[in-house]
C-alpha cells in the first residue's frame, strides 16, 4: 500500500515557511523595538542592537520587517482566500452545470484574463483607492479568473465520472455533489495552485506597493518597505537586501511546499 | 481552416467584450478628468466647459460607440492630457515596449529550452534538488527588486548602460537595444525559471508515457526517442506556456520600465491612469488585451498545427 | 530460439519479487501462451526478454537468451540491434502505445529507419506491405492517418504491423486483445495464427484468459505470483489441470465454452487419430464453480502496494 | 443540456416518489421494467440553436420480469450504455416510453476504478446513499453497511481502506454493495466484469447470482462477452446499430441464432 | 537672505572630479555642447498655454519661456520686462506702461500693444483662466493705447497687488496654438515635448535682455524620484531640484554640489475645521502643542527646513511674522490638558490624508502620527493619489486632516490669506466653493480681510495681513510646520543657480564653467 510520502522539498518548505510564520506570529506580540518608534539613530548598518540596521527615521528594520511580513502574509492569505474561493465557486458552477452559464462566465473570464494582472489591479485600485483591504480585494479579483478556469476543468472532468453519476442516482442534491463528492477530488490541483497563487500575491502586492498603489502607513508591508528601501539603496543597502531577502525566503519556502505537493501527487498518481 | 476561423471569431468577440469592460471601468473610476485637467481651483463653470469639450456630457453608451467606431478607423481619440491624437502619442512607446518584450522573449526561449532539457535529463541525479532550489529561488525574487539590483550593478557600478538616460531609438539604436537588454533580462529571469520547471515536468511526464516504451522496443536510443517523439509531444504545453509568457511579460514590463526609467507603454499607462487620461488608458488597455489574446490565439493555432487531435476538441 | 532461465526481477519499491525464478523455452515457429492473474509477472517477464526493464529501478538476475544472446545484461548497443529487428513487441493499449503526433505509417516505418539502409520509398513500400499483411482494408489511407483517427482494432493491427515489418524472429504480445471487442478479438487471433504460419514467427502470447490462449497456442505456461506453476500442451493444461490455480482458472470458464472446446478437441483428435481421455468429460457445472482458495476478496490479485 | 439532465435525475430519483401505475394488470405486476418502442440519442449543444442530433437507439422494445436477469449484448458503440442511461432517466427518449414498476434502478459500472469516489474511505461511500436518503441514524447506517459488506463477501477491514488501495475485484464488490445498500429491486449492470481478470469475473458473476436470490433482484446485464451472458442470464437481447435484432431465452438464441449478426457474434466468442 | 542660495555641498576639488571621470563622460560632452539635462518629477500640463496652466511643475519650466509686462526678480519683487517703464497715478487708479522697444516673440514677430491688450483681456474674461488671476483683474476698467508704445490702464478701485498679477504672460494676439506650441517672449523658446518623457527648450537668440548661457535645455521626466537620483548618479542628468535629504545622501558628493534654497510654501497639517473633533478649537490647539516642529525637521529632513507659525513662508519677508513661530512650543502636558478640557482625555482616532507622490509630506505625516501617540491620539495615514487628493480632499473637502504645502500664486499676501475667509468657504450662487478647503470660519478674520482689501496704504495693509496671520495662529486654524528646504543637486561645473521665492527654476543664469 502506497502511503503519501513526505518528500524533501515538502519538509524543507514547511520548515522554512514554518520558521518565518512563527517569526511573524511572534512579531504580533513582541518585537525588539516598537516598529514605529523613531529615534535619532538613523540609517545605521546592521549591528547586534539592530540586526537589520535602522531606516531613515531610525526605526529598527528587524522589528518592522517582522511586522511588515505579517501584513504581507495577511494580504497574500486573504487574497488567495478570495481568489481561490470565488474561483472555485465559479469553476464549480460552470464546470458542473455547463450550458449557457458556462458560456457567459467563461467569456467574461476570458475577457478578464486578457488584462495583465498588474494592470487589472491598478485599475481596481484606482476605483477603490489604496489601502490594505482594497489591495486584498483588488488582488483577489485579479486572481479569480485563473482559479475559475482551473477549477472548471477539475470539476468538468468529474461531471460524467461514474461515482458522480451514482451520487446523482442516489438522489444527492447538486450542492452536496459539488461540495462533498467533487470538491475533495480537486484538492490535488487546488493545493499546489494555492501555493503558486500565494507567491504571486506576495510578489504582486510588492509590485503594487512599489508603484505606490499598495498598502498605506501605518500598515507596513514588505512591498512598501522595499519601495522605501529603493530610495536608499546606496546609503542603506541593508534595508533593501534584508526586506528583499525575507520576501524571497518566504516565497521560496512556499514554492518548495508547492513543489513537494506536486511530487507527492505524482507519486500517488 | 474552420478551426482558425472559429478562433479568430472568438478573439473578436472577446476583444469587443474587453473594450466594453475597459471603457466601462474607466468611467466608473470616481475621478473627474475635467477636474484633473483644470486643477483644484477650477470653478463649476470651467469644469462644465471642459466636460463638454471632452464629450463627457454625452450618455455613456453613445460615448462608447463613438469610441469604438473611432477605434476601427484608427482614431484612438484625443488625449485629455496632451491634446494630441492618442495614436501618435502611444506609437513610440509601444515600439519601445514591443522591442523590450521581444528581446525578453528571445532571452527566455534561448535560455529556458536547453536548461529545461538538461534539467529533465538530470532529474534523477543526486544534485537535482540544488537545481530545483535555485530555480525556485529565481522565481521568488520580485522583478523590480531584480531591476534595482541590475541597474545599480550594471548601470551605476559597471557602467554598461546609463540608467535614466534611455537613448532615442531612431538616433542611437544600439544604445537603446543595450539599455533594453538589461531590463529585458530582469523580466526574463523569473520566467526562465518557470519555463525550466514546466519543461522539466512536461518532459519527465512525457518520458513516462507508454509510447516511449514502444519506441524503445523498436530500437531507439533515449536520445532518439527524445528527438523523434518526446520533444514534439512536449511542444504543445510548451507553446501554450510561451503564449502565456508573451502575454505576461507585457504586464511585467510595467514595473520594470518604472525602475529603469524606460519611456515605454507601461510607464505611460501608469501615469495616464493617475492623470485620468481615459482615452490613452483605454487605448493602451485594449491594445494590451489584444496582445494577450493574440498571444493565446497564435499559440493555439500553432498547437493545432502540431497536434491534429486539437482540431476536434476546440475549446476545452 | 528463446530460453529463459531462473529469471528473478525485484523492483526496489516492492517487497516481493515480481518475477521469482521463471524458466521456459520457446522453439522456432512456436506460439507459447503465458496466462496468469493480474500482477503475476507476465509483463515483467516479457519486458525482460525485450530488454525493456527499467534497470535502474530493479534488481534482476538469471539468463534470458535470444538466439544465444543474453538480453538481460546486454548493453544498449546490443539491445538496440536486437530490439525491433529480432524481437517485435505488441502492447495491450494501442491508443497510448502509439505516439499520438506521428502518422501511423511513419511509426510502422521507424523500425526500418533504425535497422536498415533502405531508401524512404523502399521503406514506405515495406510499411504498406506490412499494413496489408495485417489485413487493414486501405493501407495507403491508414499510412497517412494519425492514431486518433483509427479505431481500436485498426490501431492494434497497425501495432502488429509495426512489430512485424522488420520480420523479427520473435514476437512478444502482451495482452494484445484484452482491450478489444469480441469480434475484433477473434479477428486478431486469426491474423496472428496466419502470420505464424506464413512467416514462421515465434510468439510469446500473454493473456489472462485461458480460453483465448487455447485458440492460438499449442503450448501454455501458467503464472502465479512470479512463478510458473504449470506448463504443458494447451490441451493437457486445459483438460487436465494439475495445479489448483490452473484448476480454478479452468473453472471460471463457462460450461458452455468448455463443451464447445471439448467438441473442437475431439474433432482435432479424431483427425489426428487419437481419443481424448474419457474422465474429463464430466465437467463441473459453472453455476457451482467457486474459487478453491477460499477468500474471494483476496484472490482478486494483490492489493496495490 | 447538462442541466436538464440533472434536473430530470434529481426530480426522478427520490425514493418512493416513483410513479407507480395505479391499476396494473396481473401480468404487469410481474414486470419491473417496460421499454416501449424507444428511440433517442444525443444532442450536442451548438453555438447557435439546438446543435447536432445523433440518433443512437431505434425503436427499442422489451420488458424485464420480476426476478429475471436480462442480458444485453452487442458490439462496441451500438448503444448499450445509451439505453442504460435512458432507463436511469439520465437521457430523455425522443420517442416511446419507459415505465418502471419498482423503485428507480441503481447501476454498476464497468470500470471499477472510477465508480468509487477516490477521496473517501469505503465506509463513507457505502454510507453515503443512506445519508442522502436521510431516514437512518448513524448506528443504523453502520449496521446496514456491515450487513451489506457481509453479503458481498468482503472483510470488515475494507471499510477503512481507500479505493486506490483495493484490487479491481474488491472495488467492484464495493460498487455492488453501494448500489444495493438502499435495497433496490432492479439493477443495471453495465459490463461489470469486462475489466476484470477471468477468475475474478467468475466470482463477481457468482455473487450477482447469489444476490438475486437473497435480495429478490432483477438485472439488466450488459456485456459484449456472450460467454459471460450465457453463464448468468435468463433471457438475452442482441443489439446491433441501435436496434434489437434478436431476443429470447439464452438457450433459444444461442442454440438457434436467427440473425446473421448473432451467428457472427457467437462464432467469435468461441 | 532666506531666499538666496547657500552652498551646503563640499567644495569641489579637481581630484574628485577626475575620480568620477567615467560617469562624467556624458555630462562632459554636454558641457562641450553647452547643453544641460534637468530632471523633473512630473510631466507638464496638458495645455502649455500659460494662462490656463495650473500645475506648479509646469510654471517652473515655462517661467523661462514667458514674461509679462513685469516679471519677478530673485527677491520676489516685480521688475519691468515687456514694459520698460510704468507710471502709477497718485490715487493708484491709472497705470501707464511703456512698451519696451523691439521685444520679439519666439516666432519672430515684434510685440505690439494689441498683443498686450489681448493678453490682459484674455486673462480677465476667459472663464478657463485661473480664477485667482481673473478675479484680481476685474478691477481693470479700461485698457487704452496711447500712441503705439504706451498703454493706459484705468482701474475702478486701487489694487496693491495688481503688479503681481501683471506678471501674466504676454502672448501674440489670436495665436491659437498656445497649448501645444507655446510662443512667448522669454529667454528660452519652446522646442517640443515627448509625452511622459521630455521637454526641450532652446536659447532665444533675439531675447531683449541678458540672454541665457546654455544653448539647449532638456527636461527629463521620471515620476519616481529614485529614478531621478539614479539619473544623476549615472550621468544622465545635470540638475534636479526638490530633493529630500535622504535622496541627497544617496548622491556621490564628488560629482555634485548640493544647493539649498526654500520651497516657498507653507507646509502644515491642515485640519478640516468642520470635521469633528477639529471643529473644537481646543483640540486644534492641543494638536499644535503636541506636534514637535523641530522634531519633524530633525527626523524627516535631517534638520533642514524653516519652521513657521502661520500661513506665510519665511522667504516672503514682507509679511512673515517671526514672532508667531514660537507661539506653540512643543508641550505634551499642555496638549493633554487641552484635550482633557475638550473632552478627549484619552485622545481619539484620526486620519491624515497625504498625497502619496509627495514623499516629504508622507514622511512628515508619519512623524506627526508618531508624535501624536504621546498624547494618546492614534493617527492613521491615508495615502491617496494626487488626482484623488485634488478631487476629494481639496475640492471635495472630504477629509479630517492632511499634510500639504500651499504656495502663493501670484506672490501676494492675499493669495496666501484670502483662502481662509468665509467667502472662500461657502458656495456662491453658481455653486462654486472657493479655496477655504479647511473650512476655517472666523468672523474677525473675515472683517480683517475686508479691511485689508480696502486699504491702499502699503504699511497699513501689511499690518492688517499680519493681524490675520496672528488670528490663524491663535485659533489654531491648522498645525503649521515649515517651509521646506529645497535641495538642488547641481553637477560640478554647472554654476549660476539662482533661487526665487517662487516655485521656479531660472535656467538663464546657469552656465558651464
Ligand atoms: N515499473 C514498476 N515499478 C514497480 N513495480 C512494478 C513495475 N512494473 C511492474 N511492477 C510490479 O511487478 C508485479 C508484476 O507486474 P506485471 O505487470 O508483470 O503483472 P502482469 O502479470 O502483467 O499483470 P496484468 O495482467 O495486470 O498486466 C506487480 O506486482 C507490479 O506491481
Ligand atoms: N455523451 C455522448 N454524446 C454524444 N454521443 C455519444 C455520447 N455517448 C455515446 N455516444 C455515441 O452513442 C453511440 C452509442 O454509445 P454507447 O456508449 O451507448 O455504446 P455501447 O454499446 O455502450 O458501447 P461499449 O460496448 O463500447 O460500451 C456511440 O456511437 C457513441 O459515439
Ligand atoms: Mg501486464
Ligand atoms: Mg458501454
Amino acid at each position: 500500500m502506497m502511503k503519501k510520502k513526505l518528500n524533501g522539498y515538502l519538509i524543507a518548505g514547511c520548515i522554512i515557511t514554518g520558521i518565518i510564520v512563527l517569526w511573524i506570529i511572534i512579531g504580533r506580540f513582541y518585537t525588539p523595538y516598537p516598529p514605529t518608534k523613531m529615534s535619532s539613530a538613523k540609517l545605521q548598518a546592521p549591528s547586534a542592537a539592530h540586526l537589520f540596521g535602522t531606516d531613515k527615521f531610525g526605526r529598527d528594520i528587524f522589528s518592522r520587517v517582522m511586522q511588515g511580513s505579517g501584513t504581507t502574509l495577511l494580504i497574500a492569505a486573504l487574497t488567495i482566500l478570495i481568489g481561490a474561493g470565488v474561483g472555485t465557486v465559479v469553476g464549480a458552477v460552470t464546470g458542473y452545470f455547463g450550458g449557457i452559464v458556462d458560456e457567459v462566465l467563461m467569456r467574461l473570464n476570458d475577457a478578464l484574463t486578457a488584462f495583465p494582472s498588474i494592470l487589472l489591479a491598478l485599475v481596481i485600485i484606482s476605483i477603490l483607492g489604496p489601502g490594505k483591504y482594497n489591495v486584498i480585494i483588488a488582488l483577489g479579483i485579479v486572481f479569480i479568473p485563473s482559479y475559475a478556469r482551473m477549477m472548471r476543468t477539475a470539476f468538468a472532468a468529474q461531471r460524467d465520472v461514474n461515482y458522480i453519476i451514482s451520487a446523482r442516482l442516489m438522489g444527492a442534491s447538486n450542492l452536496r455533489i459539488l461540495l462533498i463528492h467533487m470538491l475533495p477530488n480537486t484538492l490535488h490541483v487546488l493545493l499546489p495552485a494555492l501555493t503558486i497563487g500565494f507567491n504571486n500575491a506576495v510578489l504582486a502586492e510588492a509590485s503594487m506597493s512599489f508603484l505606490g498603489i499598495g498598502v498605506t502607513p501605518p500598515d507596513v508591508s514588505m512591498g512598501y518597505m522595499l519601495s522605501e528601501a529603493q530610495g536608499m539603496f546606496r546609503s542603506a543597502p541593508w534595508y533593501a537586501l534584508s526586506v528583499g531577502g525575507v520576501i524571497a525566503l518566504l516565497v521560496f519556502g512556499v514554492s518548495l511546499i508547492g513543489e513537494g505537493l506536486q511530487i507527492m501527487n505524482k507519486e500517488v498518481d | 481552416m474552420k478551426y482558425a476561423a472559429r478562433r479568430i471569431l472568438a478573439l473578436f468577440i472577446t476583444m469587443i467584450l474587453v473594450s466594453f469592460l475597459a471603457f466601462a471601468a474607466f468611467h466608473i473610476i470616481s475621478g473627474d478628468p475635467a477636474r484633473a485637467i483644470l486643477g483644484m481651483n477650477a470653478t463649476e463653470k470651467q469644469l462644465e466647459l471642459m466636460r463638454h469639450e471632452l464629450g463627457l456630457d454625452k450618455p455613456f453608451i453613445v460615448q462608447y460607440f463613438n469610441w469604438l467606431l473611432g477605434f476601427f478607423s484608427g482614431n484612438l481619440g484625443i488625449s485629455y492630457s496632451y491634446r494630441q491624437p492618442v495614436a501618435s502619442l502611444i506609437m513610440p512607446k509601444l515600439k519601445v515596449t514591443l522591442v523590450m518584450v521581444l528581446i525578453s522573449f528571445a532571452i527566455i526561449v534561448v535560455f529556458s529550452l536547453p536548461l529545461g532539457l538538461r534539467a529533465a535529463q538530470k532529474s534523477e541525479s543526486r544534485f537535482d534538488w540544488i537545481r530545483t532550489s535555485i530555480n525556485q529561488l529565481c522565481m521568488a525574487v520580485p522583478a523590480f527588486f531584480l531591476s534595482i539590483l541590475v541597474s545599480y550593478v550594471f548601470g551605476i557600478i559597471l557602467k554598461f548602460f546609463t540608467p535614466g538616460d534611455f537613448p532615442k531609438m531612431d538616433k542611437n539604436l544600439m544604445g537603446a537595444l543595450r539599455y533594453l537588454f538589461f531590463a529585458a533580462v530582469c523580466i526574463a529571469i523569473p520566467r526562465i525559471a518557470m519555463a525550466v520547471r514546466m519543461l522539466k515536468s512536461t518532459l519527465i511526464e512525457e518520458m513516462e508515457k507508454d509510447y516511449v516504451r514502444t519506441a524503445i522496443s523498436r530500437g531507439n536510443d533515449r536520445v532518439e526517442v527524445l528527438k523523434k517523439h518526446v520533444l514534439k509531444n512536449s511542444l504543445v504545453p510548451t507553446i501554450t506556456f510561451l503564449g502565456q509568457t508573451m502575454a505576461e511579460i507585457v504586464g511585467g514590463s510595467i514595473v520594470v520600465e518604472q525602475v529603469f526609467g524606460i519611456p515605454g507603454m507601461g510607464r505611460f499607462l501608469v501615469a495616464s491612469i493617475s492623470n485620468r487620461d481615459y482615452p490613452v488608458v483605454e487605448a493602451l488597455v485594449v491594445i494590451l488585451a489584444f496582445w494577450v489574446i493574440l498571444s493565446g490565439t497564435v499559440a493555439d493555432l500553432i498547437n493545432q498545427k502540431i497536434d491534429p487531435r486539437l482540431k476536434l476538441g476546440g475549446r476545452a | 530460439m528463446l530460453e529463459v532461465r531462473d529469471l528473478h526481477v525485484k523492483f526496489h519499491n516492492r517487497d516481493r519479487e515480481a518475477v521469482a525464478g521463471v524458466s521456459f523455452t520457446l522453439k522456432d515457429g512456436e506460439i507459447l501462451g503465458l496466462v496468469g492473474e493480474s500482477g503475476s509477472g507476465k509483463s515483467v517477464t516479457a519486458m525482460s526478454i525485450a530488454g525493456l526493464l527499467p534497470r535502474k529501478k530493479c534488481d534482476y538476475r538469471g539468463d534470458v537468451l535470444v538466439d544465444g544472446e543474453d538480453m538481460l545484461h546486454a548493453n544498449r548497443a546490443l539491445l538496440r540491434k536486437v530490439q525491433g529487428n529480432k524481437i517485435g513487441v505488441v502492447f495491450q493499449e494501442p491508443m497510448s502505445a502509439m505516439d499520438p503526433l506521428m502518422k501511423v505509417g511513419k511509426q510502422v516505418e521507424e523500425v526500418l529507419e533504425i535497422h536498415t539502409d533502405l531508401s524512404p520509398e523502399e521503406r514506405k513500400k515495406r510499411a504498406l506491405q506490412a499494413l496489408e499483411d495485417v489485413e487493414l482494408p486501405d493501407p495507403e489511407a491508414v499510412y497517412n492517418k494519425y492514431p486518433h483517427e483509427l479505431s481500436g482494432g485498426m490501431l492494434q493491427r497497425s501495432m502488429i504491423a509495426a512489430a512485424i515489418v522488420a520480420r523479427p524472429s520473435l514476437l512478444l504480445l502482451d495482452e494484445p486483445t484484452t482491450a478489444l471487442d469480441v469480434t475484433i478479438q477473434a479477428q486478431i487471433l486469426e491474423l496472428l495464427k496466419k502470420l505464424n504460419r506464413k512467416h514462421g514467427m515465434s510468439m510469446l502470447f500473454i493473456s489472462h484468459n485461458l480460453n483465448v490462449v487455447r485458440k492460438l497456442c499449442k503450448r501454455v505456461a501458467v503464472m502465479q505470483r512470479g512463478v510458473i506453476v504449470e506448463e504443458g500442451s494447451t490441451k493437457n493444461v486445459f483438460f487436465h489441470p494439475q495445479h489448483p490455480y490452473t484448476q480454478h482458472l479452468i473453472e471460471c470458464i463457462p460450461a458452455r465454452v468448455k463443451v464447445i472446446a471439448r467438441k473442437h478437441a475431439e474433432e482435432e483428435a479424431e483427425e489426428a487419430g487419437q481419443a481424448v481421455t474419457a474422465d474429463s468429460r464430466q465437467l463441473p457445472p459453472a453455476e457451482t464453480g467457486q474459487a478453491p482458495s477460499a477468500d474471494p476478496g483476496q484472490t482478486g490479485g494483490e492489493r496495490n502496494g | 443540456m447538462a442541466d436538464s439532465i440533472l434536473d430530470t435525475i434529481t426530480t426522478m430519483t427520490g425514493l418512493g416518489a416513483d410513479p407507480v401505475a395505479e391499476a396494473v394488470t396481473e401480468a404487469q405486476k410481474q414486470l419491473v421494467l417496460e421499454v416501449n418502442h424507444v428511440s433517442g440519442g444525443y444532442r450536442t449543444p451548438g453555438l447557435f440553436g439546438k446543435g447536432k442530433y445523433q440518433q443512437v437507439l431505434y425503436d427499442v422494445d422489451f420488458n424485464i420480469r420480476h426476478g429475471e436477469i436480462m442480458g444485453l449484448v452487442g458490439e462496441s458503440g451500438t448503444g448499450k450504455s445509451t439505453l442504460a442511461r435512458m432507463i436511469l432517466g439520465m437521457l430523455e427518449p425522443e420517442e416511446g416510453s419507459i415505465v418502471h414498476y419498482t423503485k428507480r434502478p441503481q447501476i454498476i459500472f464497468q470500470d471499477p476504478y472510477s465508480s468509487l469516489n477516490p477521496a473517501y474511505m469505503v465506509e463513507w461511500s457505502l454510507e453515503e446513499p443512506l445519508r442522502v436518503f436521510g431516514k437512518y441514524d448513524e448506528a443504523e447506517r453502520k449496521r446496514r453497511v456491515r450487513d451489506m459488506l457481509a453479503k458481498v463477501e468482503l472483510p470488515q477491514e475494507v471499510l477503512t481502506a481507500r479505493p486506490s488501495e483495493l484490487s479491481g475485484g474488491q472495488r467492484q464488490r464495493v460498487s455492488i454493495a453501494a448500489a444495493l445498500i438502499r435495497r433496490p429491486r432492479f439493477i443495471i449492470a453495465d459490463e461489470p466484469v469486462s475489466a476484470l481478470d477471468v477468475t475474478i469475473q467468475a466470482q463477481i458473476l457468482q455473487l450477482l447470482r447469489d444476490l438475486r436470490e437473497e435480495l429478490d433482484l432483477s438485472y439488466l446485464f450488459i456485456s459484449h462477452d456472450l460467454n459471460v451472458v450465457y453463464q448468468l442470464c435468463d433471457r438475452v437481447l442482441v443489439m446491433k446499430k441501435g436496434r434489437i435484432v434478436e431476443q429470447g431465452t439464452v438457450d433459444e438464441v444461442y442454440d438457434h441464432p436467427k440473425e446473421e449478426y448473432t451467428k457472427q457474434l457467437l462464432a467469435a466468442a468461441q | 537672505g532666506k531666499g538666496t542660495a547657500q552652498n551646503t555641498g563640499t567644495a569641489g576639488t579637481q581630484a574628485a572630479a577626475d575620480a568620477a571621470a567615467g560617469t562624467e563622460q556624458a555630462s562632459t560632452e554636454r558641457a562641450k555642447a553647452n547643453e544641460i539635462v534637468i530632471g523633473i518629477a512630473q510631466d507638464l500640463d496638458q495645455s502649455l498655454d500659460p494662462h490656463y496652466a495650473v500645475a506648479a511643475g509646469t510654471k517652473e519650466v515655462m517661467f523661462n519661456v514667458f514674461e509679462g509686462l513685469v516679471k519677478y526678480d530673485s527677491k520676489g519683487d516685480t521688475v519691468p520686462a515687456v514694459a520698460s517703464d510704468v507710471q502709477i497715478s497718485d490715487d493708484g487708479l491709472v497705470y501707464t506702461f511703456t512698451l519696451r522697444d523691439g521685444v520679439k516673440f519666439h516666432n519672430g514677430d515684434t510685440v505690439d500693444l494689441d498683443d498686450v491688450i489681448y493678453s490682459i483681456q484674455r486673462c480677465k474674461d476667459d472663464p478657463k483662466v485661473n480664477p485667482q488671476t481673473s478675479t484680481g483683474l476685474q478691477c481693470i476698467e479700461s485698457l487704452e493705447k496711447d500712441g503705439d508704445n504706451k498703454l493706459v490702464m484705468t482701474l475702478s478701485e486701487p489694487n496693491t497687488e495688481l503688479m503681481s498679477l501683471l506678471t501674466l504672460a504676454i502672448l501674440p494676439a489670436d495665436y491659437d496654438k498656445q497649448d501645444t506650441a507655446p510662443v512667448g517672449t522669454g529667454p528660452y523658446k519652446y522646442v517640443g515635448r515627448t509625452a511622459q518623457e521630455s521637454v526641450e527648450l532652446e536659447k532665444f537668440a533675439d531675447y531683449w535682455g541678458t540672454p541665457g548661457n546654455i544653448d539647449k535645455v532638456t527636461y527629463k521626466i521620471n515620476e519616481k524620484v529614485e529614478g531621478l537620483v539614479m539619473g544623476l548618479e549615472s550621468g544622465a542628468l545635470d540638475l534636479v531640484s526638490h530633493l529630500s535629504s535622504t535622496q541627497v545622501a544617496e548622491l556621490n558628493k564628488d560629482n555634485f554640489n548640493i544647493e539649498q534654497g526654500t520651497m516657498n510654501l507653507v507646509q502644515a497639517l491642515y485640519l478640516n475645521n468642520e470635521a469633528a473633533p477639529f471643529d473644537n478649537e481646543l483640540v486644534r490647539q492641543a494638536l499644535c502643542y503636541a506636534v514637535d516642529r523641530q522634531g519633524i525637521l530633525d527626523m524627516a529632513f535631517d534638520g533642514y527646513g524653516f519652521p513657521i507659525g502661520s500661513n506665510v513662508f519665511p522667504a516672503f519677508t514682507k509679511y512673515f511674522d517671526e514672532s508667531l513661530v514660537g507661539y506653540y512650543e512643543h508641550d505634551v502636558k499642555k496638549a493633554k490638558e487641552l484635550l482633557t478640557q475638550a473632552g478627549y482625555p484619552d485622545g481619539f482616532d484620526m486620519t491624515i490624508t497625504v498625497p502619496s507622490n509627495y514623499q516629504p509630506h508622507v514622511d512628515t505625516a508619519e512623524v506627526i502620527a508618531e508624535q501624536l501617540k504621546e498624547v494618546g491620539i492614534n493617527a492613521t495615514l491615508n495615502r491617496v493619489e494626487w488626482e484623488s487628493w485634488k478631487a476629494d480632499t481639496y475640492a471635495g473637502r472630504n477629509f479630517q486632516s492632511t499634510v500639504i504645502g500651499l504656495t502663493a500664486d501670484p506672490l501676494t499676501a492675499r493669495s496666501l490669506l484670502e483662502r481662509f475667509t468665509t467667502g472662500q468657504r461657502v458656495a456662491d450662487e453658481e455653486g462654486n466653493r472657493g479655496n477655504n478647503f479647511i473650512n476655517y470660519n472666523n468672523a474677525d478674520y473675515d472683517a480683517l480681510f475686508e479691511q485689508a482689501v480696502k486699504c491702499y496704504d502699503d504699511a497699513e495693509q501689511v499690518k492688517i495681513y499680519k493681524e490675520m496671520e496672528k488670528n490663524l495662529t491663535e485659533h489654531a486654524a491648522s498645525v503649521y510646520i515649515q517651509d521646506m528646504a529645497d535641495m538642488v543637486a547641481v553637477r560640478k561645473g554647472l554654476t549660476g543657480l539662482t533661487f526665487y521665492p517662487l516655485y521656479v527654476l531660472d535656467v538663464s543664469t546657469l552656465k558651464w564653467e
